[in-house]
């Protein structure tokens, strides 16, 4: 239980996006979106122009972050930084990988799902293990 | 034939061949068909579209699509204006107010928020750009972007009319650009009759039909938010079928039934509402637009007039409006949806 | 079992025997319990499990809906709506809370959202398509619900995950090396303790043995002195002893070999 | 009565030559007027409509040709109008006969000139909308052109009763 992190209980929490200029305008609306009082934003708009270490460096900086639990990514973009999204392993904040609308949702790519389905399929052999 | 000159003469001839370049019926189907936004391109590729999209790389995005094609129609705008004598350079100058209204707010409220206006430039709709909308940007504070409004863009007299630098500052946005919007749309009417002949005809009556749409819309869009009866009395337009006992009348209701009484009594738009099954409201807006293309091609049915240059920007902002929805279908796996907005100029 | 080398270093006393086993039996209910946790663990990893796959796939669909809201939104108001939107970003207002959930003595996070000061029930597309652009709201809030959701169950999977592998390590452990060992130290040390019982009870037939034929001999010593008695008794009625010169003589030979060293 | 002064003096005073000869130039500077708006109109739609539509050209030169006849139109009627100009004894010039020649070819140039300024306008008008049309459904060009001829026609009428009329203009004789 050494390596155990703890899970920070907080009351509120922000969640961040790293998608589409689309899914983005879409939450935002809902009111997901917060601009802090450096001019920071809690999202970043993946298009044409925005290169992997952007990416990258927003998604580090995300997930590092104290005040965000969840971490909204489009697949294409998680495709982008698989090796990253596929090292990161802390439990908060949660990384989710959500559909663009451009790109049909791929469950296998997914870095949590395929281990879900990985389980699934192994399910009958690991309860015999277990 | 106020104003009718070869030029004008000449002007109008190409606006109806552009015209004739919009997408058919036929066209339609054909891109309700397509699985891919390659397939799409291919089929824009025989129309008129084809020269804009050629050089696109082949993994295709709904918004080069339509950037595609709001550049096509702004390359056609700009050779029209270009080319035209008052007064219709005027009258070209007067249908994309519109669009420029939306681009000064725009800048406004990135102003407001201290965003970068280089990004907030890029972003602004191409047919509402102006010479000096650039110089919007170095507005440090809101006193002295309004006085650069006031000075710089072609909506001044708008600005000065309705709002103060005060406003600026406090006034919600949403109502900041309907009360420019009810101003250009008042100047336009009042443009066109000053024009008189056919153009004053026709344009009053698309002119009337717009304003009527916005009363409607903002009525219904306003039902249960903070938007007071006044306040919303106030961004209903002076004129229009509407005007004036339908405006105080849209003015007091607090519900879609309530509207759809009040535009019963009103023959042009009885048809639209009876459309709509009891309670819904989510077609309205495909309902009004289907009217306003049949006015709209209706305007080309008269010669002489400036009201076709204007017909032919809105529909041809329809047309880009279906490619959207029809493309967005596709790339979204919606085809059974593909039907539900589309409006068929032809 | 594997070997002798399995086993605890210990001294095989009847006290460590004690020791031992006493650590036997803790083991033994903690490789109950652990199991148990562990059944428990994966009960609720299963249903989790479940839960993923199946909110996963509704996810895709809600988020299919959501998107297409936004278009129609977008066919409505125009392109443009989407920079207004943008622009108007101030503060989120839909917000997440985290928590704690207990399961088996596993801490699970738990994301809730909740929105922060009054819905924003604002002036957006006034004149054109406020409805969709409400619609789109509504239909994303509904959408970050359900990621929502599916983030808390997908850091729970993660956490449960991690907890049920720890679980099943220390099972194993137990089962396969602390009780073997455990095992075959009690077994080491009751070997020990009957080879020495063994050995006693060996000493002791042999002693036993041993003190029977003395007892015999002295038996048939004392036999031997009666009857040499009776023998004397004869004598001495007789009046003669013809042993107790040789006797003598024999007494004499000790002592003289006594006398050399 | 100062009848000198009065205009119907006047009309009768003024030479009626002068009357001939204003209605020759009206007959054909009015026909051509006419003909050349309804070009103007008829062209500048033709070159626009073509640029969409290249096919029209050649086709709807008609409308332009429809046009150009009305020119024609005053063109003849001038010459006929002034080939019934002749030349009478200066005694003869106020005889009755005379005045009633120069006003008849006045009238006529009057008549040819004005109805072909009008044809012209209205062949013009329809020929532009012809040539608008037949970019936007090359069906509609024959239905067009039937509606064309009939505006041309009108052009006819002046012309017809036009020599008609000059047909009346009888100098007095020479002896």
């Amino acid at each position: 239980m050494a390596n155990k992190i703890p899970i920070p209980t907080k009351s509120s929490a922000l969640i961040a996006m790293i998608a589409d200029e689309d899914t983005i305008t879409g939450f935002l609306l809902a009111g997901v979106g917060n601009v802090d009082l450096r001019r920071k934003t809690n999202y970043l708009i993946v298009d044409s122009k925005t290169t992997v270490k952007a990416i990258e460096d927003a998604f580090k900086e995300f997930t590092t972050s104290e005040d965000i639990a969840i971490v909204l990514i489009s697949q294409y973009v998680a495709n982008m930084i698989r090796f990253l999204v596929d090292s990161y392993n802390k439990p908060i904040p949660a990384i989710l990988e959500i559909p663009s609308k451009d790109h049909p949702y791929d469950p296998t790519h997914d870095s949590v799902l395929s281990r879900v389905r990985y389980l699934f399929s192994a399910e009958s052999v690991a309860s015999d293990r277990r | 034939m106020n104003g009718w000159t070869a030029i004008t003469s000449r002007l109008n001839s190409i606006v109806r061949g552009y015209r004739s370049g919009l997408l058919t019926a036929a066209d339609y189907n054909n891109l309700c068909q397509c699985e891919t936004l390659d397939d799409i391109k291919m089929h824009l590729s025989a129309t008129e579209y084809g020269p804009y999209l050629q050089n696109e790389p082949s993994p295709l995005h709904t918004t080069t699509i339509v950037e595609k094609c709001t550049q096509k129609l702004v390359d056609e705008y700009k050779h029209m204006l270009c080319q035209a004598t008052e007064p219709l350079s005027t009258f070209l100058e007067y249908v994309t107010y519109g669009h420029m209204i939306d681009n000064v707010v725009l800048i406004v409220t990135g102003t407001l928020h201290e965003r970068d206006v280089q990004e907030l430039l890029e972003k602004c709709h191409p047919l509402g750009m102006f010479d000096s909308i650039a110089t919007l940007a170095v507005a440090q504070n809101m006193r002295e972007l309004y006085r650069l409004v006031l000075v710089d863009t072609p909506l001044a007299p708008y600005f000065s009319e309705c709002i103060t630098s005060e406003d600026l500052d406090d006034m919600n946005i949403e109502i900041m650009r309907n009360t420019l919007y009810k101003a250009y749309l008042e100047d336009f009417y009042k443009f066109c009759q000053k024009l008189g002949g056919a153009t004053a005809e026709i344009m009053s009556d698309l002119l009337a039909f717009e304003a009527d749409r916005r009363a409607v819309n903002i009525t219904i869009n306003s039902i249960g938010t903070e938007l007071t009866r006044d306040d919303r009395r106030k961004l209903y337009s002076n004129f229009g079928l509407l005007y004036p006992y339908g405006h105080e009348e849209l003015a007091v209701c607090e519900e879609i039934e309530q509207v759809r009484a009040v535009m019963e009594k009103y023959p042009p738009y009885q048809s639209i509402f009876s459309k709509l099954s009891y309670g819904e409201s989510q077609m309205l807006d495909k309902a009004f637009y289907e009217e306003e293309v049949k006015r709209l091609c209706l305007a080309f049915e008269q010669q002489f007039h400036f009201g076709v240059f204007f017909a032919y920007m809105r529909l041809r902002e329809q047309e880009i409006r279906n490619l959207m929805w029809i493309s967005e279908c596709v790339a979204q796996n919606q085809k059974s949806r593909v039907h539900d907005s589309v409006v068929f100029i032809f | 079992m594997s070997g002798q080398s399995q086993r605890l270093n210990v001294v095989p006393t009847v006290t460590t025997l004690g020791v031992v086993k006493a650590r036997l039996v803790g083991a033994t209910r903690g490789h109950a319990l652990l199991k148990k946790k562990s059944d428990a663990l994966t009960v609720q990893f299963r249903q989790i499990l479940k839960k993923i796959v199946s909110t996963k796939e509704s996810m895709g669909e809600i988020m299919k809906e959501s998107s297409f809201s936004l278009t129609q939104a977008k066919y409505v108001a125009g392109d443009n709506i989407k920079h207004v939107v943008l622009e108007n970003v101030r503060n989120a207002s839909v917000k997440v809370r985290s928590k704690q959930d207990n399961v088996a003595g596993v801490k699970l996070p738990r994301f809730e959202h909740f929105t922060d000061g009054e819905p924003k029930a604002d002036l957006t597309g006034l004149a054109r398509g406020g409805q969709q652009v409400q619609a789109c709201r509504a239909a994303h809030i509904k959408a970050i619900e359900v990621l929502v959701e599916l983030a808390s169950l997908q850091t729970s999977f993660l956490t449960l995950d991690e907890a049920i592998k720890t679980t099943n390590r220390r099972v194993n452990a137990l089962e396969n090396v602390v009780k073997p060992r455990l095992e075959n130290t009690i077994s080491y040390i009751k070997g020990e303790l009957d080879e020495l019982e063994r050995e006693d009870f060996f000493r002791l037939k042999k002693i036993q043995g041993y003190k029977k034929r003395e007892i015999e001999r002295q038996m048939v010593a004392g036999k031997a002195f009666a009857e040499e008695q009776a023998v004397e008794k004869v004598a001495l009625m007789k009046g003669i002893s013809f042993n107790s010169a040789h006797n003598i003589l024999a007494v004499g030979a000790e002592k003289d070999e006594d006398i050399i060293f | 009565m100062s009848s000198s002064s009065s205009w119907s003096q006047a009309l009768v005073k003024v030479s009626p030559y002068t009357f001939a000869a204003i209605g020759i130039a009206i007959s054909i500077g009015v026909s051509v007027l006419g003909a050349a708006w309804g070009i103007y109109i008829t062209g500048s739609s033709l070159i626009g409509a073509a640029i969409k539509a290249p096919r029209i050209t050649s086709k709807n030169l008609i409308s332009v040709i429809f046009c150009e006849a009305v020119a024609i139109y005053g063109v003849i009627v001038a010459i006929i109008l002034q080939t019934k100009l002749e030349s009478v004894p200066a005694s003869m010039i106020y005889a009755a006969e005379s005045l009633r020649a120069g006003y008849a070819i006045f009238a006529s140039g009057i008549i040819v000139g004005f109805a072909n300024l009008v044809c012209g306008v209205c062949v013009g008008i329809i020929g532009s909308s012809c040539a608008l049309s037949d970019a936007q459904n090359s069906s509609l060009f024959v239905k067009i052109l039937v509606i064309e001829i009939f505006g041309s026609a009108l052009g006819l009428f002046g012309v017809i009763v036009g020599i008609i009329m000059s047909a009346q203009a009888s100098w007095p004789a020479k002896a």
